[in-house]
């Protein structure tokens, strides 16, 4: 009840801000707080990333096994996208199997990475029907303080820009690195009172009733999009979501991949 | 999902396999207050989808500490039955099914008056008991129908419908042989009177003008599907004719 | 508490009613409420049925899709029921795993079609010890107005007797429907203060100490039973019920069957 | 699970395989508190069945929601030791143990003065150790003397036993032989002094007079055994014997 | 909250017992409690014992099935080692999976058999690669008087000095018994208020802050050791504990095994 | 575990693979503090492993039936990450984290004033992130420096390591190809003022006097590992460098 209380005020400490053109932490309203992408940190996997935004951290390893196809997809490699909320990032996590929101995460990165064919899963077929390489895309949120959705994403298609194929460990031969055909990347902004605002922190994100998540990639177009919250939104302001999307977008995929 | 599918052609001069254009819905059947335990309920049909949604509350919230002392707590469970798709589904939530309920329910909180009742629940129930492409947003639609039939006080009904892209053109709520062979696929949730959009997700590769136009689309398939629910609804109440 | 206060007046209500020779909705004591069977209503289902009985309302699905047979069976197909009480269908159900009355009630509907050898299993063998077909048998409650079982006992059987193979879909020849040897019927009686009553309803189910399921078949055997319910019998009401067991369902199976 | 078997004689001679008569139970051995920590219990063996029953209680209920407010709550736990049957069993629960927990709990709960203890719980937990056929039967006949010897007042004891069909013959108790290679299978229960049945089910296929017929001898064998339960109680409490 | 008091008095009772030299039962501080050992108990395990410790019961039982091994070991059986807590057995149990003290009891006793290479696991391959026996070593706790450790560690050992391999069940052949090269005692003590006591009964376990299990080999060499408890332990005590280990491991070995 | 291993020389000249002496440690490296949400935090580097540890606490303990009237209840969560080790680990915790959980928690108890706090939680969360052998006593590490981070008052701090044999020589600090080809293993916790042992666990096979070696061995890099803790932390404090 305390709690709920201290909310409450801050959340109206937020949007007062807002209100006034200004974020708590002074940056414009299309302002990403300062991205941090540090590749090949683990070197038991097969790629990963640790990427800060301000003080959000977010860990993606990428782990390839062999490993059984689809049935409907014989000649394809299989991705698995998986996101673990462990409670030392974040006071709202708890112990448990994945809840809605980390099953949610999960999927809309997965989706960014299918919908923009980022991965050539044919390429990743070993033997027709029998065996495949599976792509295990494992998020560990190490600190949560808001947008954890763009900062996955980031992660996952940065560490896969950078996977080398093991081969030898499973005494396969071929190709060693993975080729990529996109890079597919996450905007997320909120609504707040009629203002949009990219890349919520963790109290921008409870200030705002809905959440657009934008996923474009190098040609402009779009590969996935997910709304979240239990706001509404214009058409306009959707409008103005997808266009931040697609150009912020843009520079962080100039930037960091 | 879309990739590794074999190559179908799903538009023939100018029309869909099942002979719609582009813009055109699928048949749409309602029925309002169909289940006698529920305090509200809906079946809905949307071309071979049928489903049935329930309302229960607003009720007691277990677990207590879980109750918000300003408003009712909405859950949403979106079920699929096993026999409802080609291959069984194995009874229980999934990764897709828990999202989906997410979703689902934040499309439906901003009509709902949560306000007048708070500490309590409102259960909302949906059940797919066939499927074919589209089913969250038929479940949004019969359990909006629903909410209303359990006279929970709502601003306004939600509408929902997909728009995707399939042999390169934008249509109108894709069945499931053109959500398997299509390019893309985006579902919405709207309120019609004020335009106000509650869902949407996108899943496939679209241009940006390409969502616009299937944005738009989908807001005008909204409005229809709103005129449905409220003649149900008229219907139902108005009449008082036991379905 | 305040729902048990009702719980207790409903209870009485239902019992002083019976003692008085009556049954709420009007019916005499050996009467069926209205029973209305609708067949093939699930199109992706290999046979279906939606069977009312009153107000209560329970959808069976039946699929077929190849699996391994038991080892100690290898030439024989699988039978799996399954029942979910999903909480659409009464304040009563919550979501979760399936809780002891669901259990039960596929356990006793699957009881009674093996026990009657219904299904000619050896048919349903396609490689003998390799690939069998599993017959799946879902009930799926809509509406929960009591006698659950004897709705979802005769949506099974006649589900089952409609079957249509899926022999094309899964590249086989064969039979194209499933051979039927029996046709067992459930039917359900409870015990109020010495009175036996047939197919209660939801108020009459909880006012009831006992409840006895017979289920029977075509010449008049027994293939499945069981008491429930925290009261005892006496061996004349036992008889009672189970010479109403049979002779309701020889008429459910005339008619419905 | 009776369709498929190998064909094996089981009687020869008028007599069974293990040189029973129809009508006739197998050795029967009770013990009474048998374990220190329990409030009561009994190791109970029937044939090569060997169960121990324990009860706790009446105690706290947890959670508290699911308390009675007029009358105690009885759980009842059926579980079967992994090294008990020939093939390994996978520790927890499974669909068959909910079902015969809850039809032995319905088989207890007409003796027990549950009105005594309102609020409260009563846990009465079964341990399969070895089987042979005829485990729930053996674990009521444990439960109900471990209640007894836990000073739960009850109106009487509960006795249990099944009977089945074998080569065409209505027999008592059947071993685990005569069970997976005879035609039907029986299970009762029954309040001895009353002759009130509390527990019955019935798998496979019967005419209604050999069901009649099986009845009738499940309830003579009842009495045998509550004389048998009754003798182990009173040996206890007497003689104050510890085993 | 009035358990909470009735056990703090308790510890009081047993600590006070002590510190004047005594235990509640009369034992001394090296002494163990009766241990009883009963072999082949139960007809459908290859190998079972059941033991008591004074009134702490613990049933073993040790079923062989064939199964797939190890990839990385294809040439050895395989040890699976299990414990459940039963409610039965005490009322500190809850129904349920296995909780953190069971886990732990499971994998010492484990951690001895292997550590000892007790088990040949070379001899219990059947097919390299392909199929070894499986041991299933199933702890059943039927009383819990404390020292459960012990108990089960000498059920386990006991039960497999004298396997049988149900070679015809499956249609194999091969040894018919399974030789062993080692056996393994656990032997517990607990520190209280400076003191060491071997064999903690029930009470003593919940006064003392720190336990110590020390697995012992017929050579007298250690073969698993396990702190518990939320105490700390000297070095000069843990000294005496593993004396007493091996000391008491050795007349249990002579004496039991 | 230790069965079945190809035998590889893990001793030359003297020296380990990886070119350390018996008695030396693997690099270590300590961040305190890294953490925003956390109440307190620690990296910890040893060698390859990669390791962090929060707190949070001490704060309402749910469930409520769970509280200790007298003092905090420290929960203790070690977990891997799915890519921190060759072969992926399925999410969720395993029968190993479990135990490994229990232990952990139990090292760190001695030091941590509980009885400041009754009825709440202090929660210590620990995550493998990179695992090279050893993670259980890096995880303790970092946990006991993340508590005096986050300000819990404790005795002292509490330092762990490994030691084992491998080639016949008892050595320090396990790298996991010596844990996997070596013949025993044996993670220590101590606090270093006091030489008090609070975790031990011994897994393979020693003779007593290899053990006693070994421990010893364990304590004296225990003082080592001490003060580097206490330096990581001074300098956190002292000059209030942001890590």
């Amino acid at each position: 009840m305390g709690l709920e209380i201290v909310n409450d005020i801050r959340k109206d400490y937020v949007r007062d801000l807002i209100e006034s053109g200004k974020r708590a932490d002074g940056r414009g309203f299309r302002e990403y707080r300062e991205i941090n992408v540090e590749r090949d940190v683990i070197k038991r996997a097969e790629g990963s990333a640790r990427v800060r935004i301000g003080n959000t951290d977010v860990l993606v390893g990428v782990k390839l096994e062999p490993g059984a196809p689809f049935p409907d997809a014989p000649g394809e490699g299989v991705i698995i996208t998986n996101a673990e909320f462990v409670p030392l990032a974040s006071p709202e996590f708890e112990s448990g199997p994945p809840d809605e929101n980390s099953v949610q995460l999960a999927r809309v990165v997965d989706r960014g990475i299918r919908g923009s064919e980022a991965i050539d899963l044919a390429k990743l077929c070993i033997e027709e029907g029998e065996k495949v390489w599976m792509v295990f895309i494992d998020i560990h949120i190490l600190d949560n303080d808001g947008n954890l959705v763009d900062a996955a994403a980031l992660g996952a298609i940065a560490s896969l820009l950078n996977i080398r194929i093991p081969n030898e460990r499973y005494g396969l031969t071929g190709e060693d690195t993975l080729p990529m055909r996109d890079r597919p990347v996450a905007v997320t902004t909120v609504e707040i009172d009629g203002n949009i605002l990219v890349d919520p922190d963790f109290n921008e994100e409870n200030a705002a009733a809905s959440r657009l998540t934008v996923i474009s990639n190098a040609d402009g177009t779009l590969s996935g999009m997910q709304k979240s919250g239990s706001g509404g939104l214009k058409e306009e302001e959707i409008a103005e979501m997808v266009e931040i999307g697609i150009e912020k977008g843009g520079e962080i995929r100039e930037k960091f991949l | 999902m879309k990739e590794g599918k074999e190559e179908i052609e799903l538009i023939k001069e100018g029309k869909r396999l099942d002979g719609r254009g582009f813009d055109e819905l699928r048949p749409i059947k309602i029925e309002v207050g169909v289940l006698k335990r529920a305090d509200g309920s809906c079946y809905f049909e949307l071309g071979d989808n049928k489903v049935i949604a329930a309302v229960y509350g607003p009720r007691e919230m277990h677990p207590r500490h879980a109750q918000d002392a300003k408003m009712a707590v909405v859950k949403f469970r979106y079920n699929m039955a096993p026999f409802s798709v080609d291959d069984r589904k194995r009874p229980g939530p999934d990764r897709r099914s828990v999202e989906i309920s997410k979703v689902s329910r934040e499309a439906l909180d901003p009509v709902i008056m949560r306000e007048y009742y708070p500490k309590t629940a409102i259960d909302v129930y949906v059940e797919i008991l066939q499927s074919d492409a589209g089913t969250r947003t038929v479940g949004i639609n019969a359990a909006s129908v629903a909410l209303a039939d359990a006279g929970i006080p709502m601003k306004d009904l939600v509408s929902s419908v997909a728009v995707g892209k399939i042999d390169g053109e934008i249509v109108l709520d894709l069945n499931a042989m053109e959500d398997n062979h299509g390019e893309a696929d985006m579902p919405v949730a709207m309120v019609a009177r004020t335009n106000t959009i509650t869902l949407l997700q996108m899943d496939g590769r679209l241009e940006k003008e390409e969502f616009e136009r299937g944005l738009k689309l989908a807001m005008g398939a909204c409005h229809q599907i709103y005129e449905l629910q409220r003649a149900a609804l008229i219907d139902r109440y108005s009449e008082s004719v036991d379905v």
